[in-house]
């Protein structure tokens, strides 16, 4: 049952595909500019995950995902809650703690949940999400439905005890549920082969009987793939996959983070092969688009961005009342 | 599949039936199942002709069909994170974690997942999930089978925790526990689940969460338990009402919700109170409890709240030690007797 | 390898050097490390460059290498675990737990394992493990890496638990945690590390685990607290001198063992007490405190044991509401002046 | 790195070997068979998990590790105890809880400790002896010695998230640690497949980079072959070895279990090949010994086990003081 997905393999992909997933990766990458400078000029403070560098991945999904699919995601995560839709304003609102976010600022960056996007879980503690992405797929092949679930975690998270469980459970159990390690090659600041005795993580889901891609997560075809692939076969009652979407980290852990860790050429490297500015590249090339399209594109999602900031910045903190609330 | 609650199933058992704890819970569940769609049970050999470690699940996988009662495998984080995630989706699971020292293996989803996602998000989802349990010292099964460990799930806001005396309130606090839309803490005495028979009630029988029972009437001192030690303090009590003491045995039933005002009413009379509890004593529930009615009744009391709990220890195996280990009639008594 | 404590090293500092919280748990795991050949550490992300996520560890791998100063993939089982078995097997690991909620991913580890395995054994091994962990509200990370736990970890028997609250007291707590023989939960609120900063003696300081520290002389109330909270309990204590209250504050220091005979002295001479912690405040350390201070000074109290202490709920996100959500100085205030 | 025996393979290993594994299985399935007796006749009460079926992994161990090597077992670890040379005396006396006892009575059945002989820890927790392990051989290997460790779990074990993060940290570390998978078929009153979806346990190294044997474990040569080799990688310093030992548990999870979920013929053919018998025949038919000589030494292990239930049961409860000490 374990099939892979040769990292060499080109596919084909239609030029509207490449399209939608460019205008999803480049409002990430829009927003995340837009955040990194919110933070560097004080509008905004607190915590942020920046998932520059990653955006190909959730990108290619929302092209395959339907609004009633779901998606569980971590704390780097703003990447996979735009791509599936989670509105902007309510998004940066809860990212700045105030009433009008989608969780009425009190879960914040760490816990955006937003379920009538699908966007069901954020969480903070690695590896936590697995196991529960199994049980909203659980519920889903009970009620008889064909919605799929989709969880996100980062390499680090394929050493903890939770994901060895909910790969075991999901296989036995035949769930609609795609596990997407999202291989940055670091974990904070420790690189991938000093916590992970894995060659390539995908490796690990014979030990499950599980159908496996690894992929290059930054190429939008080969993603694009791998997500169709997992989706149809989830849906159609085929089972769980474990895709290993490689792809790497431009920005520190936090916006704090130095990058010591990190060799310098393997981050120029990786920063010079942006997949983002690749991708337009090529929908020029290919007259998918023409820059004046994309041009605009660009501005009008850098506006609906700016306004979701403008949103949330002139939005209140809760009642203080709602300290005892949802309880 | 139907997810709306229908009426339950027709009463077939007699008005006046007796049954064990064990039957009690069972029947719970098959009311539940039969009640509800959503309602289904995850957790270790729960599956025919078995039916669990305690035969609490005899008959219902057999029943309900092994898509509905659930044996996994041993990984209590993902029973734990699949109920939680199959909660949020809108299920009503019934996880069972074999013993409750193995919550501590799932802590994570508990804690930091189970008791926090309502909050977190802002009221958008919640969790209504029941995580069965058991567990108690004076099996012989040693310190790492035998702990109570509720003071700690009190500690944890968005938690309920509920622990039964009797075969019936066993039942009908299970119903209203899987019909709570947050999770619940449901933790048996597997010491109780032989030694308590009962009538009960038969059909869609609830207990409500948050109210205390009077397990004994009295007007001198108030005992204040859970669980197993209900009965140890009746026990106690009826032995003192020799000597002219006339206590009153209060039987919580559930720690979270606290039924505090029928708690603060009773000491208010007695104007005396001993916390029993088979836990650990130090940080046990006991010092939340005494910690309240103080605060609530200082100078109207006749002495210090006198918490008994479990020996400050693990749980000893050999079996002299285990009995001491346990908040027995003696230190019940001797404590009850220090008011006087 | 040498196993025999050696002479700690010449201290190289001035005696009057003023560190900060993160730089004197840095010098006392030097000290350990240069003193003894079995101390190490492990943890995630401690190896420099980065040195921990807090820097706590800055150069450590450098002088003491990775072998010493060991990186772990996020396998907080296999930390909590790996330290237990190296524990067994005579060494001194420190483990490092990244967040104080991460601790019930191991909890299985700690909880059933390194509290109980000297008991079990019969005394035959023994677990001289430290597990340092930081935590607290305040930073505006929320729900799932803010909680206080060491409530629960008191309420397991075989478990030491401490909390410092000054710079000193980190560096001479921890040296002491480290050459104990048994389980130490080492407990640092990163809202401290740097802000407290203060003389910090160099060398092999230590200060005892059961002895607490008053940080503020006082005749009229004492009010008892642990970590970041001392510093509020002064701050308060400083302002209602002006209206000629004049309080105490006690700095317990290490929860368990607990200077119970300090702390009911204390009280004793006050006849006021308020606890005050960060944790949530049902079922949290101040309830066992408060019962104690009851069944032990009943009849001698001039009012209740007052609890202030985090709100009975998870912790928020939104700046507003985690500041309310914390047992602020107003809240302490106002419990104070309920007992004039 | 992943190698793995062939369970066709036929090994030769010595006669003097067969016979010292013998003399350790004999050893325990008497010392079983004598306890299930006293269950019965009220002389013991209490937990007991019986390992009849699994004798030879032990005991082809026994051959190969020396007595400062460590050991770690669970709840059914009476063979394991036994082959590792903990004394019979203390063991049951620790069994019937007594002071004079290894743990003083104290630990019970399920928490068996005795350093002396390299017995460390006994763990009702199912897994969690794994990571412990894992510790434990870091020890060793941090102070430089040759020590082994040997984690013995069941197949159940194999689901649980400990097992996945002490393999991979064994791995990146290179530990002298084996870990041994006593595949019995059954966790509790579970089926293998139930729960487990790697077709063999085994295959689950792959994905920790781990050398690993699948074997008959009810074949002493075939043990023999994979502790041996684990063994020698480990002291060598080659690292961690996972052995999947294949075997059959002949009694019930608990004495209590009256073994519906068995099929009936399954359970007789695995009886009807019980190695332990099968071994005595090898060695008669091979001249390793005669009747007489198994015969007597039989004679002599039922009689050091009944003195050692003698002792056991003459001994006293421990002091009631003993709640509070240990501590
Ligand atoms: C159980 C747990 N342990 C430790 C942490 C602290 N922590 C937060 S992010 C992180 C690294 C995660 O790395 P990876 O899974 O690769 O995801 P990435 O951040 O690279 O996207 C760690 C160790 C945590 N949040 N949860
Ligand atoms: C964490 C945990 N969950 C559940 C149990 C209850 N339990 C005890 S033994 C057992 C089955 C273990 O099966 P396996 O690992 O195959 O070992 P075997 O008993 O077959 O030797 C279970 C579920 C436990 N002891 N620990
Ligand atoms: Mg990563
Ligand atoms: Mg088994």
């Amino acid at each position: 049952m374990t099939t892979s997905l040769d990292t060499e393999t080109r596919i084909e992909v239609s030029p509207q595909i490449l399209l939608g997933i460019y205008t999803t990766a480049i409002k990430i990458k829009i927003y995340d500019d837009t955040y990194v400078s919110a933070l560097k000029t004080g509008k905004a403070a607190g915590m942020y995950y920046s998932p520059r560098g990653q955006e190909i991945i959730p990108s290619a999904f929302a092209q395959v995902l339907r609004t009633d699919d779901y998606v569980l995601t971590i704390y780097r995560g703003i990447h996979d809650q735009i791509a599936k839709g989670v509105p902007l304003r309510e998004l940066t609102a809860e990212f700045l703690g105030r009433a009008t976010g989608t969780c009425k600022g009190k879960g914040g960056p760490m816990h955006i949940t937003h379920p009538d996007s699908g966007l069901m879980v954020t969480t903070g503690v690695v590896g936590s999400g697995l196991p529960i992405g199994v049980g909203i797929a659980l519920a889903a092949q009970m009620r008889g439905t064909d919605q799929v679930t989709v969880v996100n975690f980062g390499d680090g998270a394929s050493n903890i005890g939770a994901f060895h469980e909910a790969l075991n459970l999901a296989s036995v159990w035949n769930l609609p549920v795609i596990f997407v390690c999202q291989n940055n090659q670091y974990a904070e600041y420790t690189a991938y082969a000093v916590g992970t005795s894995a060659k390539h993580i995908a490796d690990r889901a014979a030990g499950y009987s599980m159908r496996s891609f690894r992929v290059n997560g930054n190429d939008p075809a080969q993603m694009y793939h791998a997500a169709l692939a997992s989706v149809e076969a989830a849906r159609a009652g085929n089972g769980p996959t474990l895709i290993e979407a490689e792809t790497y980290r431009f920005r520190g852990h936090t916006p704090a983070d130095p990058m010591q860790y990190m060799p310098k050429e393997e981050l120029q490297q990786a920063i010079a092969a942006d997949p983002v500015p690749a991708l337009r590249q090529r929908l020029i090339d290919e007259s998918i688009a023409t820059e004046d399209e994309l041009g605009a594109l660009e501005a009008s999602l850098k506006q609906e961005i700016d306004e979701a900031f403008e949103f949330a910045l002139a939005s209140p903190q809760p009642d203080p009342s709602e300290l005892y609330t949802d309880l | 599949m139907t997810t709306q609650a229908q009426a339950a199933p027709a009463a077939q058992d007699s008005p006046e039936r007796v049954l064990g704890m064990v039957q009690a819970i069972n029947d719970a569940l098959d009311v539940a199942m039969s009640m509800d769609d959503t309602v289904f049970e995850l957790g270790e050999d729960i599956q025919d002709p078995a039916g669990g470690g305690f035969k609490v699940h005899k008959g219902l996988s057999t029943k309900f069909g092994l898509d509905r009662v659930r044996p996994t495998p041993i990984s209590e984080q993902a029973i734990m994170g699949a109920a939680v995630g199959a909660a949020i989706a809108g299920m009503r699971p019934v996880a069972e974690i074999m013993l409750m020292n193995f919550i501590s293996v799932a802590a994570d989803q508990l804690i930091n997942h189970a008791a926090k996602i309502r909050y977190m998000s802002g009221g958008q989802t919640k969790v209504p999930l029941v995580v069965r349990t058991t567990t108690g010292a004076g099996g012989g099964f040693g310190a790492q089978h035998s702990d109570m460990l509720e003071a700690p799930l009190t500690h944890t806001a968005g938690l309920k925790v509920v622990v039964p005396s009797t075969a019936a309130d066993a039942k009908g606090l299970l119903l209203s526990s899987i019909f709570d839309d947050d999770p619940v803490v449901f933790v048996e005495m597997f010491m109780l689940y032989y030694s308590q028979k009962g009538h009960v009630p038969p059909g869609d029988y609830r207990v409500p969460l948050g109210k205390l029972r009077t397990a004994r009437e009295g007007s001198d001192v108030s005992l204040i338990s859970w669980g197993r030690q209900v009965h140890e303090c009746v026990a106690v009590a009826d032995k003192l009402s020799a000597d002219g003491i006339d206590a009153e045995v209060i039987d919580l039933r559930s720690l979270v919700p606290l039924d505090r005002e029928g708690l603060l009413n009773a000491v208010g009379r007695t104007k005396r109170a001993v916390v029993v509890h088979e836990a650990v004593r130090r940080s046990g529930y006991g010092a939340e409890l005494a910690a309240t009615i103080h605060e609530e009744l200082f100078g109207e009391l006749a002495g210090p709240v006198r918490r008994v709990g479990g020996a400050d220890t693990p749980v000893p195996y050999a079996r002299n030690l285990e009995a001491e280990f346990l908040p027995h009639a003696g230190r019940i008594e001797q404590a009850v007797r220090s008011l006087f």
